[in-house]
C-alpha cells in the first residue's frame, strides 16, 4: 500500500562540550545548511519538517516554533516530537512513515539538544511521576548504575571488557570529524582508572554531554534517486516501548525487553535470520559501555552473556565481523535531542558510501537503534537497494 | 514595500561584533505545579503518611502485585482490583552508589554526595521501586540483600514517596 | 496510500481541577470509552500517537506518564508535541502507508495544575522577549487590536462566539455548563490583556480525549458507517512577532492540503468544527476555513468549541470527536440535519502558530 | 475515597541562553543605547532586533545595521501578570521591516496606532533588552 522511503543527505554539526559561538537556532541551522549542502537541495524542495528536542533541558517552549524561521520552516507542516533518547529515531521513523503515506515528498528531520544551556541531568529526574520516582530519582546517571548493576549481576560481565567498549568508542571517534569525544591514546587502564560516577559507571563509561544537531532529508523514490546515487533505503522501522514505571522491568539492560521486541520485529521485516551475519554495521545508542554489551545480547548478536565475549573476540570492532559504532557511537557524542538521529545519519552514512575516514567497505545493511524514556526502543533497517 | 533602496532611518553600518567574548543569557525556570496524583497514589500515599503501610495493586489477569499501584497492568492491558500490603522488607535487585551531584530540579539545591540508589523489590511485590539506600559504601551493598524501609517519624510525613527516607540493611553491616 | 477510518471516540469530561485524577487516570477515561465505542479491546490496538506538552504536564517526556494505559508495552508509541489533530495526522500516515492496522491518537493537559504565565512565557525569545515578562493573553490582545482595527471583525462579533459557545456548554456533556451570557455581559466583562475581556479567553480545563482510527477493511469489519478521514493537512507560520494576525497563509495551506486529498471541490462542508484559544481568532479562523459567524453553535461549533471548554493540546481532537458524532448522526439535542463532510481545525503556539486541519466524511 | 492528594511541587532550573553574533551585537548595541537590526542580504529584509536569518526568507543575515533610536507603535496590550499591570507594544523601528516587543510606559488611552515613540534607557548599561526600560511616546 504504501510507498518506500530512502534517507538521501545526511548533516550534522562538530559535536562539542559547549557551543559558546552560536544560538540554539544558529547550531540548528548549521546541520541544516551542512545536510542540504552536501546533496546540493535547496530548502525549497523540502515539503515538511520533523523536530526532535527535550523542551525541558533547555527551558523553551514550542522551540520548534521560535526557530521555525531559522531551519526554513515557516510556512510548511512542522512536527515536534519529544520521547527521550529515542526521540532522534523517532524523528527519522516519522519521516519515514509520512513519506511513505505519500502525504509528503520530501521531509526534513532534524534532532538536535544544547546541553551546556541547562541542567540535562536534573531535568531528566522530571521524568519521575511526581507521585512516585521524582522524590527518589538520581538522574540517567543513577538509573544506569544501576541498570548496569543488574547486567553486571546477570552476565558476569566484567569492568575491562566495558573498558573496552569505551577504547572502541574514543579510538573510532578520531575517525569522525563530527564526533566530541575523540582520544586516539585511550587504554583500557585509562578507563578504569577514571573516577567512580554510579558504580559500576566511570567517568570513561559514560556517554558525554554535548551541544549539537543533526539534520537527514528522507525522500520519496523518484525524488531520492534525483538526489543522490545511493539513496539509503528505509527497509524495515519498529517501536516498542516499555511499560510506565522504571521498576517494573525485571533487569531493564539485561536483556532489554523492548529491544528484544523492535529488533526482532525490523530483523522479520527485512528479513533478517541471522543478523550477525547479515547486518554490515550497526549504529546502536548505547548510553553506558556495559549497555552496548548488554545490547549485543538483545540484539541477538550473540547468545545471552556473551556480550562480554563478543568485544573481546574483537567481533564488532571495524574490522571484526559486524562492527558496531565505527562513528565512535554514544559514548563518543551525545546531544541527546540529536543522539538517536545521529545513529540512523551514520547508518545511512555507511550505506551511501559516505562514512569517510570510518566508512565500513561495502556496506548493503545497516542497522540503527534508539534508546530512551523507560527503557524504550526504536530500531531501523537500512539497505542500499529499494526494497 | 521596496526593499530595493536604502531604509529610511539607517545609520552607519556598525562593525561586526566580537566574536572571542560569548554573551550567556541567564533564565532561572521555576515553574510551580499543583499535580493531582490521582485515585491510586492518594490512596497509597494516605496509607503511607497515616500508617506507614505501603501498598501495591494485584492485575487480576497476571495476578502480578505492582507497586506503585496503578489503574491498569501494562502487560495484560487489564484493570488491577485489589489491593495488596507489601513490605516493609524486600531484596535489592540492582544498586549504585551515586557520587556525581546535580541539582535536585524539585528543589534547586545540589543534593549531597555520595548515596546508595538502588531497585528495591518490596515483600510481596512483583516490581522494583527506585529509592535510597542509608548505605552509601558500594562494598557493602549488594544484589539480593535484605533491607527494609526507614520511615519519617508521623508528624514529618507529608504523602510522597520521600515518607520513606530510605532503606536500611536488616542485618547491619560489620565495621571495617 | 490506504484509506483510513476513525471507528471509536471518547472524550474525559472536562472540567476545571481535575483534581481527583492523575493524567493517566484522566486518560484512561477517554480511552475507555473510544474502545467501547469502537467495539475493541487496548489488546487490539497495534500502534498509538499521542499528543502532550511537557511544560504543562510538568514533566520532561511526559508521554511516559501515559504508557501503560495508552497499551504501548511492547508497541510502538509516538508522540506529537502540539494539538491533537497533529497526533491524528501522524496517526493517519502510520496507517494510510500499510504499517499499521488499528491505531489509538490521544491527546491529555490539564491547564489547572501549572502557572500558565510562566509556561507560555517560556515559549517567548529568550534573548529579546522573554526577560518582558508577557504572557501569550498579551499576544492575543496585540493581535486583536490589529484584528479590530482592521475592520475585519469587531468586539461584538467575537463576543457572539462566546455566547454561542457558552449556550452550546449546556447540551456537550463532556464539558461544564457554562452560565450563559449575552453580548453585553462578554463586553463588559473586566480585561484580560487589552483589547480583550476575560471571556475572550478559553475557559482553563483539565481533559483528555482519544480515538481509534483504523484501516478501511478493519473499519468495515467494526462499523456500517465508518467515518473516513479524507484528507489531513498543517502547517507553521512565522514566529508570532515576525507574523502580522490577519496573516493565515498557515492555515489556508493547512485547509488547501486537506481539502486537495479529499476530492470535495468547492463545495462547503456541512460542518465546521475550529479551534481558537480567544474569540477574536475564532472570527478570523472560522470565516477563512470557509464556516458563517452567524452559524456558531450549529454548523459552526455546535460542540461549542474551544470556548465551552476543553483544555490546550485536546481542542483539535475535541473538534474532531464532535464531527464524527455529527456525521454518524449520533449527536443528540446537537444533531444536524444529513451532515455528510465536516472540517475539524486545531492550532498550537503563541499567536496560533501552528494550524492542523482534518476533513472527514461519511458514506462509501 | 481517599481525599485526593495533591502534590505542590516546583521544577526549579537554571538555563543559559547563548546569544550567538546578532544577538549579541544587538544587546551589546542595547547596552551602548543603540539599536542595532540585520538586513538580509537576499530579500533586503531589515530585521529589528538584529538576528542571523531572515524572518520572511530564511537567508542567513548580512550585515547588522544601526537605526536611529525610535519608532512607531502598531499596536498595544495593557494586562496583569503575576500581580504586574504592563502595557505591552509591538514597536516597529524606524527604516526595519519587523517589529519588536517592549514595555511601553504611557497612560493606555492616550496612546494611538502610529505614534512615535523612543526608548527610555534603563540606568544599567546591561547587555540586555531590559537596557531599555520602556519605550515612550516623544
Amino acid at each position: 500500500m504504501g510507498r518506500n522511503a530512502a534517507i538521501v543527505a545526511v548533516g550534522q554539526t562538530d559535536h562539542v562540550s559547549r557551543r559558546l559561538d552560536v544560538s540554539i537556532p544558529e547550531m540548528v541551522r548549521e546541520a541544516v545548511d551542512r545536510c542540504l549542502g552536501s546533496k546540493d537541495l535547496n530548502p525549497g524542495q523540502i515539503d515538511a519538517v520533523v523536530v526532535g528536542n527535550m523542551e525541558l533541558f533547555e527551558g523553551i517552549n514550542f522551540p520548534e516554533l521560535w526557530m521555525a524561521s531559522a531551519i526554513g520552516a515557516a510556512g510548511k507542516p512542522l512536527f515536534k516530537l519529544n520521547n527521550g533518547g529515542t526521540v532522534g529515531a523517532s524523528v527519522a521513523v516519522a519521516a519515514a512513515h509520512l513519506v511513505a503515506s505519500g502525504l509528503y515528498d520530501v521531509v526534513l528531520g532534524i534532532g538536535y539538544e544544547k546541553q551546556s544551556e541547562g541542567e540535562t541531568q536534573s531535568a531528566i529526574t522530571t521524568v519521575g511521576d511526581p507521585a512516585w520516582e521524582r522524590s527518589v530519582m538520581a538522574g540517567a546517571i543513577g538509573n544506569f548504575g544501576v541498570m548496569a548493576s543488574t547486567y553486571v549481576a546477570e552476565s558476569g560481565v566484567t569492568a575491562e571488557q566495558a573498558a573496552k567498549v569505551a577504547v572502541k568508542a574514543r579510538r573510532y571517534a578520531c575517525l569522525n570529524p563530527h564526533a566530541h569525544v575523540q582520544r586516539p591514546d585511550i587504554t583500557v587502564e585509562e578507563v578504569l582508572a577514571s573516577r567512580m560516577l554510579a558504580a559500576p559507571l566511570r567517568l570513561l563509561d559514560m556517554c558525554p554531554s554535548s551541544d549539537g544537531a543533526c539534520a537527514v532529508v528522507t525522500a520519496a523514490p523518484d525524488r531520492a534517486r534525483e538526489m543522490t546515487p545511493r539513496p539509503a533505503w528505509v527497509a524495515a522501522t519498529e517501536t516498542a516501548h516499555d511499560t510506565q514505571f522504571m521498576g517494573d522491568s525485571p533487569k531493564r539492560l539485561a536483556r532489554m525487553r523492548s529491544l528484544v521486541a523492535a529488533s526482532d520485529s525490523v530483523y522479520s521485516k527485512a528479513g533478517i535470520v541471522d543478523p550477525r551475519a547479515e547486518l554490515d554495521v550497526a549504529e546502536v545508542y548505547e548510553p553506558a559501555t556495559y549497555a552496548e554489551l548488554a545490547m549485543y545480547e538483545s540484539l541477538r548478536f550473540c547468545d545471552w552473556g556473551e556480550g562480554g565475549s563478543l568485544i573481546d573476540e574483537g567481533v564488532t570492532l571495524m574490522e571484526g565481523e559486524l562492527p558496531v559504532n565505527p562513528s565512535g557511537g554514544v559514548l563518543s557524542t551525545n546531544p541527546v535531542g540529536a543522539t538517536a538521529l545521529i545513529r540512523v545519519a551514520e547508518a545511512a552514512l555507511q550505506v551511501m558510501g559516505e562514512a569517510g575516514e570510518h566508512q565500513i567497505p561495502g556496506v548493503e545493511t545497516a542497522l540503527a537503534t534508539g534508546y530512551g524514556g523507560n527503557a524504550w526502543t526504536e530500531a531501523v533497517i537500512l539497505k542500499g537497494s529499494a526494497p | 514595500m521596496d526593499r530595493g533602496c536604502h531604509p529610511e532611518g539607517v545609520g552607519a553600518v556598525s562593525p561586526t561584533p566580537p566574536i572571542d567574548s560569548s554573551l550567556r543569557l541567564e533564565y532561572v525556570a521555576d515553574f510551580e505545579y499543583s499535580y493531582a496524583a490521582g485515585e491510586f497514589a492518594s490512596r497509597f500515599m494516605n496509607a503511607l503518611r497515616t500508617q506507614a503501610r505501603i501498598q501495591g495493586t494485584r492485575c487480576e489477569a497476571c495476578s502480578k502485585v505492582l507497586v506503585p499501584p496503578r489503574p491498569v497492568c501494562g502487560l495484560c492491558l487489564e484493570r488491577t482490583a485489589e489491593w495488596v500490603d507489601v513490605g516493609p522488607g524486600g531484596v535489592i535487585t540492582g544498586y549504585t552508589v551515586v557520587e556525581v551531584p546535580f541539582i535536585d530540579p524539585m528543589t534547586g539545591i545540589k543534593r549531597p554526595i555520595p548515596y546508595g540508589f538502588a531497585f528495591v523489590r518490596l515483600d510481596g511485590a512483583d516490581t522494583n521501586i527506585y529509592h535510597f539506600l542509608e548505605e552509601s559504601r558500594h562494598d557493602k551493598i549488594s544484589i539480593g540483600m535484605r533491607i527494609t524501609a526507614v520511615f519519617k517519624p508521623a508528624p514529618e510525613r507529608d504523602g510522597t514517596l520521600a515518607d520513606i527516607i530510605h532503606f536500611r540493611a536488616e542485618e547491619p553491616a560489620a565495621d571495617d | 496510500m490506504g484509506r483510513v477510518a476513525i471507528v471509536g471516540v471518547g472524550q474525559s469530561v472536562h472540567a476545571r481541577d481535575r483534581n481527583d485524577v492523575a493524567y493517566a487516570e484522566l486518560l484512561l477515561e477517554a480511552i475507555d470509552e473510544a474502545l467501547a465505542d469502537a467495539g475493541i479491546g487496548l489488546a487490539d490496538v497495534d500502534n498509538a500517537v499521542t499528543a502532550s506538552l511537557d511544560f504543562y504536564d510538568g514533566r520532561t517526556i511526559a508521554n511516559m506518564a501515559v504508557a501503560d494505559v495508552v497499551g504501548s508495552y511492547l508497541k510502538p508509541e509516538s508522540r506529537i508535541c502540539s494539538d491533537g489533530i497533529g497526533a491524528l495526522l501522524y496517526g493517519w500516515a502510520r496507517i494510510a502507508d500499510g504499517a499499521h492496522q488499528v491505531g489509538l491518537v490521544t491527546a491529555h493537559c490539564k491547564e489547572s495544575e501549572g502557572n500558565l504565565a510562566t509556561i507560555e512565557g517560556a515559549a517567548f525569545d529568550p534573548f529579546v522577549q522573554r526577560r518582558l515578562g508577557a504572557d501569550a493573553d498579551v499576544v492575543a490582545g496585540l493581535g486583536a487590536r490589529q484584528i479590530y482595527a482592521s475592520g475585519a471583525f469587531s468586539p461584538t462579533d467575537a463576543a457572539a462566539l462566546v455566547v454561542a459557545a457558552r449556550a452550546a456548554s449546556a447540551v456537550n456533556s463532556k464539558v461544564t455548563t457554562l452560565e450563559p451570557m449575552t453580548i453585553a455581559e462578554v463586553l463588559d466583562a473586566p480585561r484580560l490583556a487589552t483589547p480583550l475581556g476575560v471571556f475572550d479567553r478559553a475557559p482553563n480545563r483539565d481533559g483528555s480525549c482519544a480515538m481509534i482510527l483504523a484501516t478501511e477493511e478493519v473499519a468495515r469489519d467494526l462499523s456500517d458507517s465508518p467515518v473516513w478521514i479524507a484528507g489531513v493537512g498543517t502547517a507553521t507560520g512565522k514566529y508570532w512577532a515576525d507574523r502580522h494576525p490577519a496573516d493565515l497563509s498557515a492555515l489556508d495551506r493547512a485547509r488547501d492540503s486537506a481539502v486537495a486529498m479529499t476530492g470535495w471541490g468547492t463545495d462547503v462542508p456541512d460542518l465546521f468544527e475550529v479551534s481558537a484559544q480567544y474569540a477574536h481568532q475564532l472570527c478570523q479562523f472560522a470565516t477563512r476555513l470557509g464556516a458563517q459567524l452567524t452559524e456558531a453553535g450549529r454548523t459552526l461549533n455546535p460542540s461549542g468549541g474551544w470556548h465551552a471548554g476543553n483544555p490546550v493540546t485536546v481542542s483539535g481532537l475535541s473538534r474532531v470527536t464532535e464531527c464524527v458524532h455529527q456525521l454518524r448522526g449520533h449527536a443528540g439535542p446537537r444533531q444536524l440535519h444529513d451532515a455528510q463532510r465536516a472540517l475539524a481545525h486545531g492550532v498550537a503556539g503563541l499567536g496560533a502558530q501552528s494550524h492542523f486541519v482534518a476533513a472527514l466524511e461519511v458514506g462509501d | 475515597m481517599t481525599e485526593p492528594t495533591i502534590l505542590h511541587q516546583k521544577i526549579n532550573l537554571p538555563y543559559r541562553y547563548t546569544a550567538g553574533d546578532f544577538h549579541k551585537a544587538f544587546l551589546y548595541g542595547l547596552a551602548n543605547r543603540r539599536i542595532v537590526g540585520s538586513r538580509c542580504p537576499a530579500c533586503l529584509t531589515v530585521a529589528v532586533p538584529a538576528r542571523p536569518f531572515c524572518p520572511e526568507c530564511s537567508a542567513h543575515s548580512g550585515e547588522t545595521m544601526d537605526m536611529k533610536p525610535k519608532g512607531t507603535l502598531e499596536t498595544w496590550s495593557t494586562a496583569t501578570i503575576q500581580g504586574v499591570t504592563r502595557t505591552y507594544g509591538l514597536i516597529r523601528i524606524r527604516g526595519a521591516d519587523t517589529v519588536m516587543l517592549h514595555i511601553v510606559d504611557a497612560e493606555p488611552s492616550t496612546l494611538q496606532v502610529g505614534m512615535e515613540l523612543v526608548p527610555r534607557w534603563s540606568p544599567e548599561p546591561v547587555p540586555e533588552i531590559t537596557a531599555i526600560a520602556a519605550f515612550i511616546p516623544t
